[in-house]
């Protein structure tokens, strides 16, 4: 995967779930509905947010196959 | 209306006579967990399993045959969906089936394994599931004699159901693969393939949440 | 929600430092500085990272992924108050985590330390008939229906004290360093994860703390009942100092002497349930 | 209907706590194997106690789940014990073809004799087909050839006996009956021989 994709997955979730957690507050969402979409989406960000960091190494295309 | 305060709302149900398979928030989340195993195990390639010549430094990786790896996917896959049958019925014996079914797919995904210790360890393991078959068919029969239906709908929450069935349809699926009789399966796993391997462990572990959903709800 | 997530995986981890640093002054050693396992997170993550050519990369990709998932949706489970039976199933789920970590790679180590975790499938037992004689007690695995109970009847430590201990086991099995933990014992070297580096262990590092969190939360919302957030936090602190004295204590126990061990516990349990279950 | 059901139960646990004492005493791999099939049939007598519709729909599935496990069990067997390397000489070298077609191929003879005529004939080909099928089969054309003329000449002399003396009636149609039955089994049995061996 490009960096780049791995950049727009990691904030479009993101901005998905702050909005999630916003209009799970503000009641627009109802709560369940609220907890499952960020159950699926925040292994999606955790996992992007960690390939960006890592990526400062390896300029290439993360994570690319070792040995 | 099914809302058993132990496992959460009703979500959904499909009334077919009185067999009525239906969602509630335990079930729905079940099978979920199911589906994306099965997509695992259906688009993922096996790893090549690395082993060490003990007293030496050398180590190889082992290949799978091609051959080898459709056979244990479509065994996989068939397991996966033997397990969201289990998960998603709302027919005590149809469970009882299911549970068997777990247990044959099981042994076949690793029965194209050439290893010897594993194919003993199935065969060992298939053995006690074959038993396994009384209990859970006879806990089943005790139910429909007593209560004289099958559907854990019907039976929600009437606790009609003798405590002899309930711990027959434990055992049985005990003898199916989990937790105490599930030494003799720990040997199966040392075969190749870990998205396939991954499926006889998931399908088991599931088995044992769902019965015991079973076993506090009806 | 996310910021619960955030903030309940900073906590675990900041546990997980506390359980350290208790282990070593308990042996008398400085130890390391209770912020340790977040700084560890923080450098995992930007390590170098790849998946390993022998591995079998959805299954090694999507383990970590699903163990973030499993405990966030335990997490979520504590805020929307669902089912403790939900729960249990979410923490028997982990099982698959941990065996689908071990088996992904394909290295031998990893591998002993996967099949050690199904031969410990024992450890999810006690949590079974602790759930039972919660209903048994209670009537309701709502966890709703939980507290409410306890707000009337006061906590269920006192009444459902096997279950309290059986909870409190299956806390001590899935703890670091602690006399059951042979999944990931040193002479396989690091156990089931040994093949995960870089991100993935930076990301199941967080996710571990995570769970660490939710399963001392459940411990303390189940069995002592409502006291408002700032006590909760007490409560888990002092729990997570206890379960550190035992592991500094003990020593790791064999596969077998584990096996062995919760198993007695789930028999006793399972007895005392179908005692009350049958003449009380 | 409670009450049968207890009898049977009765009964049923009993035969269950046999098969289960058999499987703590037997330690052969094969023998334990075939054990399991007895367990699974008292699992499917459990549900039959029952008695009603609803039971005797559910012991289809189960005998095919059960029967599917041990075909299975069966196949792990022989991977295990590399039995499928050692492939079987003759096709059907099956243990039981070994013993069986004496047998059987006698009672159908027998009963094609009692048919007689070219029924019986067909019956008692039969027989021999399969007898000759399972036990072996050289081509012996010559012996075959000198029956079936034989019983042709019986036939021709039966017709030539009940044109001139048409008071034996009875014993020329008993020869020709028997004629065409050993005709008939003669040239039928020619099917079983035919195997195509190398010096034909």
């Amino acid at each position: 995967m490009k960096k780049r994709y791995v950049q727009l997955i990691a904030i479009i979730s993101g901005i998905l779930l702050i909005i999630l957690s916003g209009a799970g507050h503000q009641a627009i969402v109802s709560l369940p509905v609220a907890a499952v979409l960020s159950i699926i989406l925040a292994p999606v960000f955790l996992i992007s947010v960690g390939l960006l960091f890592s990526a400062e190494i390896t300029d290439g295309d993360i994570p690319f196959m070792g040995y | 209306m099914f809302d058993q305060n132990i496992e959460g709302a009703e979500l959904f149900a499909l009334p077919f006579g009185d067999i009525v398979p239906f969602f509630s928030v335990y079930t729905a989340t079940l099978a979920a967990f199911v589906v994306v195993f099965i997509l695992i195990s259906a688009f993922d390639r096996p790893e090549r399993q690395l082993n060490i010549v003990f007293g030496g430094d050398a180590y190889y990786a082992k290949e799978i045959k091609e051959s080898d790896t459709r056979f244990s996917r479509f065994m996989a896959i068939a397991c996966g969906c033997a397990t969201l049958g289990a998960v998603v019925t709302g027919d005590v014996f149809n469970f009882t089936l299911f549970a068997v079914l777990v247990g044959i797919t099981n042994i076949a995904i690793v029965a194209s394994a050439g290893n010897r210790h594993v194919l003993n360890a199935a065969f060992q393991y298939g053995i006690v599931a074959m038993i396994a078959t009384v209990p859970l068919f006879g806990s089943a029969a005790i139910i429909l004699a007593t209560t004289g239906t099958l559907s854990i709908w019907t039976l929600a929450g009437m606790g009609a159901v003798p405590l002899l069935a309930k711990a027959l349809l434990i055992l049985g699926v005990m003898g199916e693969g989990i937790a105490p009789l599930y030494i003799g399966k720990a040997e199966i796993i040392r075969a190749q393939g870990a998205p396939f391997v991954l499926m006889i462990h998931f399908s088991s572990l599931l088995l044992f949440l769902r019965v015991t959903e079973i076993v506090l709800v009806i | 929600m996310i910021e619960y997530i955030i903030a309940a995986m900073f906590i675990g981890l900041l546990l997980h430092g506390i359980h350290r640093k208790v282990i070593a002054r308990i042996q008398g050693r400085p130890g390391p500085p209770i912020w340790q396992e977040l700084l560890h997170t923080l450098k995992f993550l930007a390590k170098e990272s790849w998946i390993p050519k022998t591995a079998s990369q959805g299954v090694y990709v999507a383990v970590v992924g699903i163990s973030i998932a499993i405990w966030t949706a335990a997490l979520m489970l504590l805020i929307t108050q669902e089912s403790l039976l939900l729960l249990f199933a979410l923490y028997v789920l982990h099982k698959i985590v941990e065996h689908g970590i071990g088996l992904a790679s394909g290295s031998p180590y990893s591998k002993f330390g996967a099949i050690r975790s199904v031969v410990s499938a024992a450890s999810e037992l006690p949590l079974l008939s602790s759930v039972a004689l919660i209903y048994l007690i209670t009537g309701s695995l709502m966890l709703r229906d939980i507290e409410t109970y306890q707000a009337i009847n006061g906590p269920l430590l006192f009444v459902a004290f096997p279950a309290a201990i059986a909870l409190y086991m299956v806390i001590l099995s899935k703890i670091h360093y602690g006399p059951f933990s042979i999944v990931e014992a040193k002479e396989i070297v690091s156990g089931y994860w040994t093949e995960h580096f870089g991100v993935w262990r930076g990301l199941m590092n967080a996710a571990f703390g995570l769970k660490t969190f939710v399963l001392l939360y459940t411990f303390v919302m189940v069995f002592i009942g409502p006291i408002g957030l700032p006590l909760t936090l007490l409560g888990i602190l002092i729990l997570m100092i206890s379960l550190s004295f035992v592991c500094a204590i003990t020593p790791m126990l064999s596969p077998y002497d584990t096996v062995t061990v919760q198993t007695i516990t789930t028999g006793l349990i399972a007895i005392y349930i179908i005692y009350l279950g049958v003449f009380a | 209907m409670i009450d049968t059901f207890h009898t049977g139960m009765i009964a049923a646990s009993l035969c269950i706590i046999i098969a289960f004492f058999s499987f703590l005493k037997e330690t052969d791999d094969l023998h334990r194997l075939l054990l399991t099939d007895l367990a699974s049939v008292m699992a499917l007598f459990l549900i039959a106690l029952v008695g009603t519709d609803l039971a005797e729909a559910l012991i289809l599935p189960g005998l095919v789940v059960t029967i599917s496990k041990l075909m299975a069990l069966a196949e792990i067997y022989l991977v295990k014990e590399g039995l499928q390397k050692n492939s079987p000489s003759r096709i059907l070298d099956i243990e039981v073809l070994q013993s069986a077609p004496a047998i059987l191929a006698s009672i159908l003879v027998i009963y094609g004799i009692i048919l007689s005529g070219f029924s019986g004939g067909a019956v008692a080909g039969l027989g021999v087909i399969f007898y000759l099928v399972c036990k072996g089969h050289q081509e012996r054309f010559e012996l075959i050839e000198t029956v079936s003329g034989y019983a042709w000449v019986a036939w021709i002399a039966a017709f030539f006996i009940i044109l001139i003396f048409p008071s034996q009636w009875f014993l020329a149609v008993m020869i020709a009956g028997g004629a065409i039955l050993i005709k008939v089994t003669a040239k039928l049995s020619l099917i079983g021989t035919m195997r195509g061996e190398s010096d034909v």
